[in-house]
């Protein structure tokens, strides 16, 4: 069914247009037009995307807050965010009188700059990925790693001490985490063999009866896979680890100081940041743009992977809803003190796991000792002053 | 196998002996933990040291039960996987471990006692201050002893033994702020060690022989024919084959950790420790390992002999621990710390096993192994229940009539010295010793052995006696009232004495069960095995010699409760025999006069060499230097030094030019470092010119 | 300028050369250690230029080279800088040319 | 030799200049951080694609951030009263341009006696492990624990000192 010339050409319509489109032009300049076409295919539709999420995730908070969430514009407040980007198209652009103008005017674009960046390597759907880099993985975390210079120049350009306090923190939790979200990357490469995305997805993209080979379906990928989601949380600022602009505390953290279509563009920004890491977390881990069943597979890949993505930001959502924010402390004790030595734990344990050839046993071991290492870690290491309830020396 | 990656285990075996390495890993992984335990996580060091015995023990259980069904069904009863560990050039060394009847009995036992030693101790330490190294120890030691056990190649084996003797060591030395458990420890380490170099040579000779360590490699390993026939055709010279002199060299590494005669002398010191220790280490495990060594490499010792004959090395075996059997047997008789009695006693007992090795084959002796490794267990364990009911008094003669005071102690204590006297029918002792007795009985070359064993039973039964009498009847003579100890410490002590009477059950004549598991034969059951010619009248003879020695130990001592002071009844009747008992027989005189003399005298030689060779060597060039340097003085004062101060004073100024350079100022180095570049590579480049 | 070679090599030569009078003329530890890590990579390019253009570019020797000393380079930059922001610490200063005594 | 390699040369070179010259040290640390992008895509343009992306993720993601918190924990952002250069700055950078100038008359005499390869080299990220794992694998490992030294040395070095009783 899933061979059927209908289903193909419906999982490759996008290859088609393209094809289509750029057959109009002198074949020496095809190869160029089609990375355009690509690249505008990418610019457009995630910033689409990122518009429905805001109206997705304050719906989905007012959901989960017992209120209605935007319900004026348009029908079911769908047009919420067109009101919104025209707003913020029209408001002043305020510059603080003593910020450093160039690089207060650099920061956001450098953001969203890196952050386009990366979608470049991401296999979005069966044949559909901008460039099949041979070093993939490394160039998105490449990527990811310039973000945090965006953040610090927002920061320290504003001169707001609550703008640089708000970026020194966040780029601290950064650095912190990205080393448990590359790490725990690690491990997938360790089994694939390879940096590259799409050869990530074909080695997942295979069934056991109608169960897919996903990574998250094995002991390591499963720890990996839950390293990965908690690390992605942190890198991307969001509750509960959105101390970085904890507006109880911070105002609104390294943007504070920006208005109109600057704030926008952070905004964006961070979305765009949430997409590639779910993606990226997708490719990993849930198989891409692989089916879950295999007799789903008719259904195009480009929607599944979609849909993966769209889940995870609906995770996101939902705990931003229900989790309370971290503390500083505990935010770097946990990286540090736990994700980092589980997650070097995890990538011993993918070894062995490679190591120890075909069969049950290596389900055991491996599934035994990553659950005692956690349960160790988790009772005894954690219970330590460090995690507990902070004593306040005054109040009492 | 060869061809294999060096890490790769060959999995061919089945999947209990895949796993078998688990066994010993357990403890030693437990041990490492504990290691890096904080002094107050007692609970946690305990649990982890318990729950990983258990572990092993369950996987004992497995295997044995693999190994039984095996037998039962007639199938392979020996499996062994073997890795290569390095190479060199092209020979390798190989490890490996095996699973076979042999290998899986001292499992379950080793781990089973254990496994009761380890929780007993958690009552017995409770108010030690070190409880958790004591735990990493005792861990420690049960890994590499289950190590020992399971291991198919000499050298690993050799290893696991060395690692047994350093826990060894360090549990008796466990009190080391006490100068006497500190001599102890160094004493059993510098003994043991005399064995153990007997032990290596005999490595070293059967890999340079057979080139290679392991016991069994499908045909090729060095316990097999080619290998074994090999050996046998050389001569090592005195009439021994090659085979047979590096058995011997290797039995004698057992007698070291076996206490046999020439080298017992540390086990009784060896007391010092804390009581589990004695229990689990001196009495029922790491001595047996000597035995057990022995029984692993028994076809190097019996390759040679004739149907029901016997060879040089196994008669020397067999004297050695008929000898040992009543010569430690006699001195317990004259002991009167309660510790120390039982050390003699499992002296004498481990003689007894290896008189049964050499006599009757591996299954005899193995038998009494086991059997012994329960009550005498039961036994050490007994005597620390009493030692701790006694607030630490260990002297028999400040006790008495701990019958009425500890009833539960009493009762196991009584069933454990029954067995170990050989108590006709009901218990586990008798039947292996019988079985001893009834192979020396056999044994062509000399009854030497035979009478000596029986003669061994007799002291036995009457310093047992004589112990109990002195603990558990009279009244008490010491200072603060006995308390009973608390259940998990009495717990271990009755699943013991449920062993040390059940365990009878599988080595009786009649159903000769343990045998036959052994040597892989079938075992049925019959009243026909009590009908061999002899055997009846044997057995009513031996129960004679207990009773006889029961009656004349309960004549001399049965509750009398002599004074402390008082002099023994045997040595009011016979001072001049007790004397000697009492020094334990001088051998460690003897040894202070030999020996310990001999190396005193040779550090005094070299001593004197020091002070009046060397030293006035030395002494005299140091005079002609100190003559040397006068004169020079003479020439400096006068001559040089006004030379020197103006020197000095030009140095010193321009010491000051130079030293602005080294001003700490990092940039003025990088630039004057920068420059020389430049300099040096243009001079290079400038040369190099065509 | 006849071959891309030479092209590679010379800016890297000007950004030695840069990086050394950074660390010569600043006065800030800071900008020294910046000075440094731009020598540092100057000679990493040199490396990936040899690397390419060299005879052997499947053995890999000057790309690992220049992988280990960016290896190394960090653990310099993460050492150096623990050691300026030690000093500040200590006495309140990070310009070089006031830090020159040799004991603390 | 194309525009893009000269447009790269000029950012790295403009970026390094900026970064020695500027006044501002954080401007200084941001400059910087454009020189090493620089690199990067000139190691992009050498075709060491894994070199490259590893220059972006060490220098910009870790080494300029490093440099970033250094100058922030150290005060350092605010301008020096004696100013930023040296006083003997005059000496230092003749000899600079001593380097230089040694460095590209040596570049430019010799580079004619080297052999050029022209095809791109066939090197896969595959390649770069099977090698980091094989021939290189001490050096590999020697890094890993110069790494760790690194790591707890500049820990201890930046840890608060502890309170010392005065004798």
């Amino acid at each position: 069914m899933a061979n059927t010339p209908f289903f193909t050409n419906f999982d490759q319509i996008f290859i088609i247009l393209r094809d289509w489109l750029v057959s109009f032009l002198p074949s020496p300049w095809r190869p160029a037009a089609c990375v355009v076409l690509e690249v505008i295919a990418i610019v457009c539709v995630f910033p689409g995307l990122f518009a429905l999420t805001t109206v997705f995730e304050r719906k989905g908070l007012g959901r989960i807050q017992n209120r209605l969430g935007p319900n004026r514009v348009g029908p079911y407040g769908l047009f919420q965010p067109i009101a919104d980007g025209i707003k913020s198209l029209t408001k002043e652009d305020i510059v603080p009188l003593s910020a450093n103008a160039v690089v207060h005017f650099l920061a956001p674009l450098v953001l969203v700059v890196t952050v386009f960046m990366g979608f470049a390597v991401l296999p979005m759907g069966r044949n559909m990925v901008l460039v099949d880099m041979d070093a993939g993985l490394l160039f998105f975390f490449a990527m990811g790693a310039a973000t945090e210079l965006s953040v610090f120049m927002a920061g320290w350009s504003s001169r707001n001490k609550y703008s640089l306090l708000g970026a020194m923190r966040a780029v601290a939790q950064m650095i912190s985490y990205e080393v448990v979200l590359l790490l725990s990357s690690v491990a997938v490469v360790m089994i694939t063999g390879s940096l590259s995305l799409p050869t990530i997805v074909a080695a997942q993209n295979s069934y056991t009866g109608i169960f897919p080979h996903w990574y998250i379906f094995t002991p390591w990928g499963l720890a990996g896979f839950v390293m990965y989601a908690i690390a992605a949380t942190a890198e991307t600022n969001r509750s509960p680890f959105d101390l970085p602009e904890g507006e109880s505390e911070l105002v609104a953290g390294y943007h504070t100081e920006y208005s109109g279509f600057k704030f926008a563009l952070f905004f964006l920004g961070e979305y765009l940041a949430m997409f590639s890491i779910s993606g990226l977390g997708t490719t990993l881990f849930l198989g891409g743009w692989s089916a879950p069943f295999s007799f789903l597979t008719f259904i195009p890949s480009w929607i599944w992977f979609f849909s993966k993505v769209m889940l995870s930001i609906f995770v996101f959502i939902w705990m931003r809803g229900t989790l309370p924010r971290l503390r500083q402390d505990q935010l770097m004790n946990f990286a540090w003190k736990f994700c980092l030595p589980y997650t070097l734990l995890n990538l011993i344990v993918t070894a062995l796991w490679h190591f120890m050839g075909e069969g049950w046993m290596r389900w055991v071991v491996c599934t035994a000792i990553l659950v005692a290492v956690y349960v160790f870690m988790g009772r005894v290491e954690m219970r330590s002053e460090h995690f507990g309830p902070r004593r306040y020396r005054y109040a009492e | 196998m060869q061809e294999s990656a060096a890490f790769t285990p060959q999995f061919a075996a089945s999947t209990i002996t895949g796993l078998l390495w688990l066994i010993p890993a357990m403890p030693m992984i437990a041990s490492g933990v504990i290691a890096l335990l904080k002094q107050p996580r007692r609970k946690t060091a305990a649990s982890l040291a318990i729950g990983s015995l258990s572990i092993s023990l369950m996987l004992s259980l497995v295997a044995f039960c693999h190994v039984v069904a095996g037998w039962a069904h007639g199938s392979v009863v020996r499996e062994f996987v073997n890795f290569t560990w390095f190479r060199f050039g092209t020979s390798t060394v190989d490890l490996g471990w095996i699973l076979d009847p042999l290998a899986a009995i001292m499992l379950v036992m080793v781990s089973f006692v254990g496994l009761l030693i380890f929780i007993y101790s958690v009552g017995y330490m409770a108010h030690d201050e070190n409880f958790t190294r004591f735990f990493c120890f005792m861990s420690l030691f049960a890994g590499a002893m289950l190590g020992v056990v399971i291991s198919n190649s000499l050298l690993l084996l050799f290893m696991c033994w060395e690692i047994v003797g350093l826990t060894s060591y360090l549990l008796i030395g466990f009190w080391y702020q006490k100068p006497s458990p500190a001599a102890a420890a160094k004493k059993a380490f510098v003994t043991t060690r005399v064995g153990d170099i007997f032990f290596l040579l005999g490595i070293v000779w059967l890999y340079s022989q057979t080139g290679t360590l392991l016991f069994y490699n499908h045909g090729v390993g060095s316990l097999e024919g080619l290998a074994l026939v090999n050996l046998l055709s050389q001569h090592a010279g005195l009439g021994l084959s090659a085979a047979g002199a590096i058995g011997l060299l290797i039995f004698a590494g057992a007698a070291g950790k076996s206490g046999q005669l020439p080298l017992h002398v540390w086990l009784p010191d060896a007391m010092e420790g804390p009581t589990p220790v004695s229990a689990l280490i001196h009495a029922a495990t790491m001595v047996a390992a000597g035995v057990y060594l022995v029984a692993r490499v028994y076809p190097l010792m019996q390759i040679g002999a004739a149907p029901h004959g016997t060879t040089a090395a196994l008669t020397v075996v067999t004297w050695v621990g008929a000898s040992t059997a009543v010569f430690a047997a006699l001195i317990a008789v004259a002991q009167n710390d309660i510790k120390r009695i039982l050390a003699y006693s499992t002296i004498s007992q481990l003689g007894y096993m290896m008189a049964g090795l050499g006599l009757g084959g591996v299954a005899v002796g193995m038998f009494h192994l086991i059997t012994h490794a329960f009550f005498k267990a039961l036994l050490f364990l007994g005597a620390g229940s009493v030692i701790h009911g006694c607030h630490e008094e260990q002297d028999i003669r400040r006790m008495g009539g701990l019958r009425s005071d500890m009833p539960l102690t009493f009762l196991t204590y009584a069933i454990g010295m029954l067995a170990l006297c050989g108590f006709p029918l009901l218990f586990s002792g008798f039947w292996s010793k019988d079985g001893i007795l009834e192979a020396a009985k056999h044994w062509d070359i000399s009854k030497g052995p035979f009478y000596l064993l029986v003669f061994g039973a007799l002291l036995t039964a009457f310093y047992m006696t004589r112990q109990v009498c002195y603990v558990f009847f009279g009244h008490w003579r010491g200072h603060e009232t006995a308390h009973e100890s608390p259940k998990v410490m009495t717990l271990p002590l009755a699943i013991l004495a449920f062993f040390t009477i059940a365990l009878g059950v599988i080595g009786t004549p009649a159903w000769p069960w343990f045998h036959a598991f052994l040597e892989n034969r079938t075992a049925s059951f019959s009243w026909h095995g009590f009908a061999e010619p002899g055997l009846l009248q044997l057995m009513l003879a031996s129960s004679l010699v207990v009773f006889l020695g029961l009656g004349l130990g309960w004549r001399l001592y049965g509750d009398k409760s002599p004074k402390p002071e008082a002099p023994d009844a045997l040595e009011r009747s016979a001072p001049w025999l007790w004397a000697p008992l009492r020094d334990r027989l001088y051998v460690d005189e003897l040894y202070g006069v030999t020996v310990i003399a001999f190396y005193a005298w040779w550090a005094r030689v070299a001593d004197w060499l020091d002070h009046r060779i060397w030293g006035g060597i030395v002494a005299a060039i140091a005079w002609l230097f100190g003559l040397w340097a006068r004169f020079n003085r003479f020439l400096d004062v006068n001559w040089v030094d006004g030379g020197f101060d103006k020197t000095c004073e030009e140095l010193s100024s321009g010491g000051g030019l130079l030293s602005r350079l080294e001003g700490g100022r990092v940039q003025n180095y990088l630039r004057i470092l920068a420059a020389a570049v430049v300099a040096l590579v243009a001079m290079l480049i400038w040369s190099s010119r065509p | 300028m006849t071959t891309p070679l030479a092209g590679y090599l010379l800016v890297a030569a000007l950004l030695f050369a840069i990086g050394l009078a950074g660390a010569l003329v600043r006065r800030n530890a800071i900008l020294v250690l910046i000075g440094i890590e731009l020598m540092l990579n100057a000679a990493n390019l040199n490396l990936i230029a040899f690397w390419r253009f060299g005879p052997h570019p499947e053995a890999l020797t000057g790309m690992m080279f220049a992988i280990f000393s960016i290896a190394v380079a960090a653990a310099e930059a993460a050492v150096g800088l623990g050691l300026v922001i030690s000093i500040y610490r200590h006495t309140n200063i990070t310009e070089l040319d006031k830090i020159n005594r040799m004991k603390g | 030799m194309n525009v893009v390699f000269y447009l790269l040369a000029a950012l790295t070179i403009g970026g390094g200049l900026a970064a020695v010259l500027l006044k501002h040290l954080v401007h200084c640390a941001l400059a910087t951080t454009v020189a090493f992008a620089g690199l990067a895509l000139l190691f992009l343009q050498l075709d060491a694609q894994f070199a490259g992306f590893a220059q972006i993720l060490v220098y910009i993601g870790a080494v300029a951030i490093l440099i970033v918190f250094a100058i922030l924990l150290t005060r350092g952002s605010e301008l020096p009263k004696g100013g930023v250069f040296s006083p003997s700055w005059f000496v230092g950078l003749v000899i600079a341009a001593g380097i230089f100038a040694v460095l590209a008359w040596a570049v430019l005499e010799s580079v004619r006696a080297v052999p050029q390869q022209t095809a791109i080299p066939d090197v896969t990220v595959r390649d770069i492990g099977n090698a980091l794992v094989g021939r290189y694998v001490l050096p590999l490992e020697i890094v890993a624990l110069l790494l760790t030294a690194a790591t707890i040395g500049a820990v201890i070095v930046a840890m608060h000192e502890k309170e010392r009783p005065k004798p």
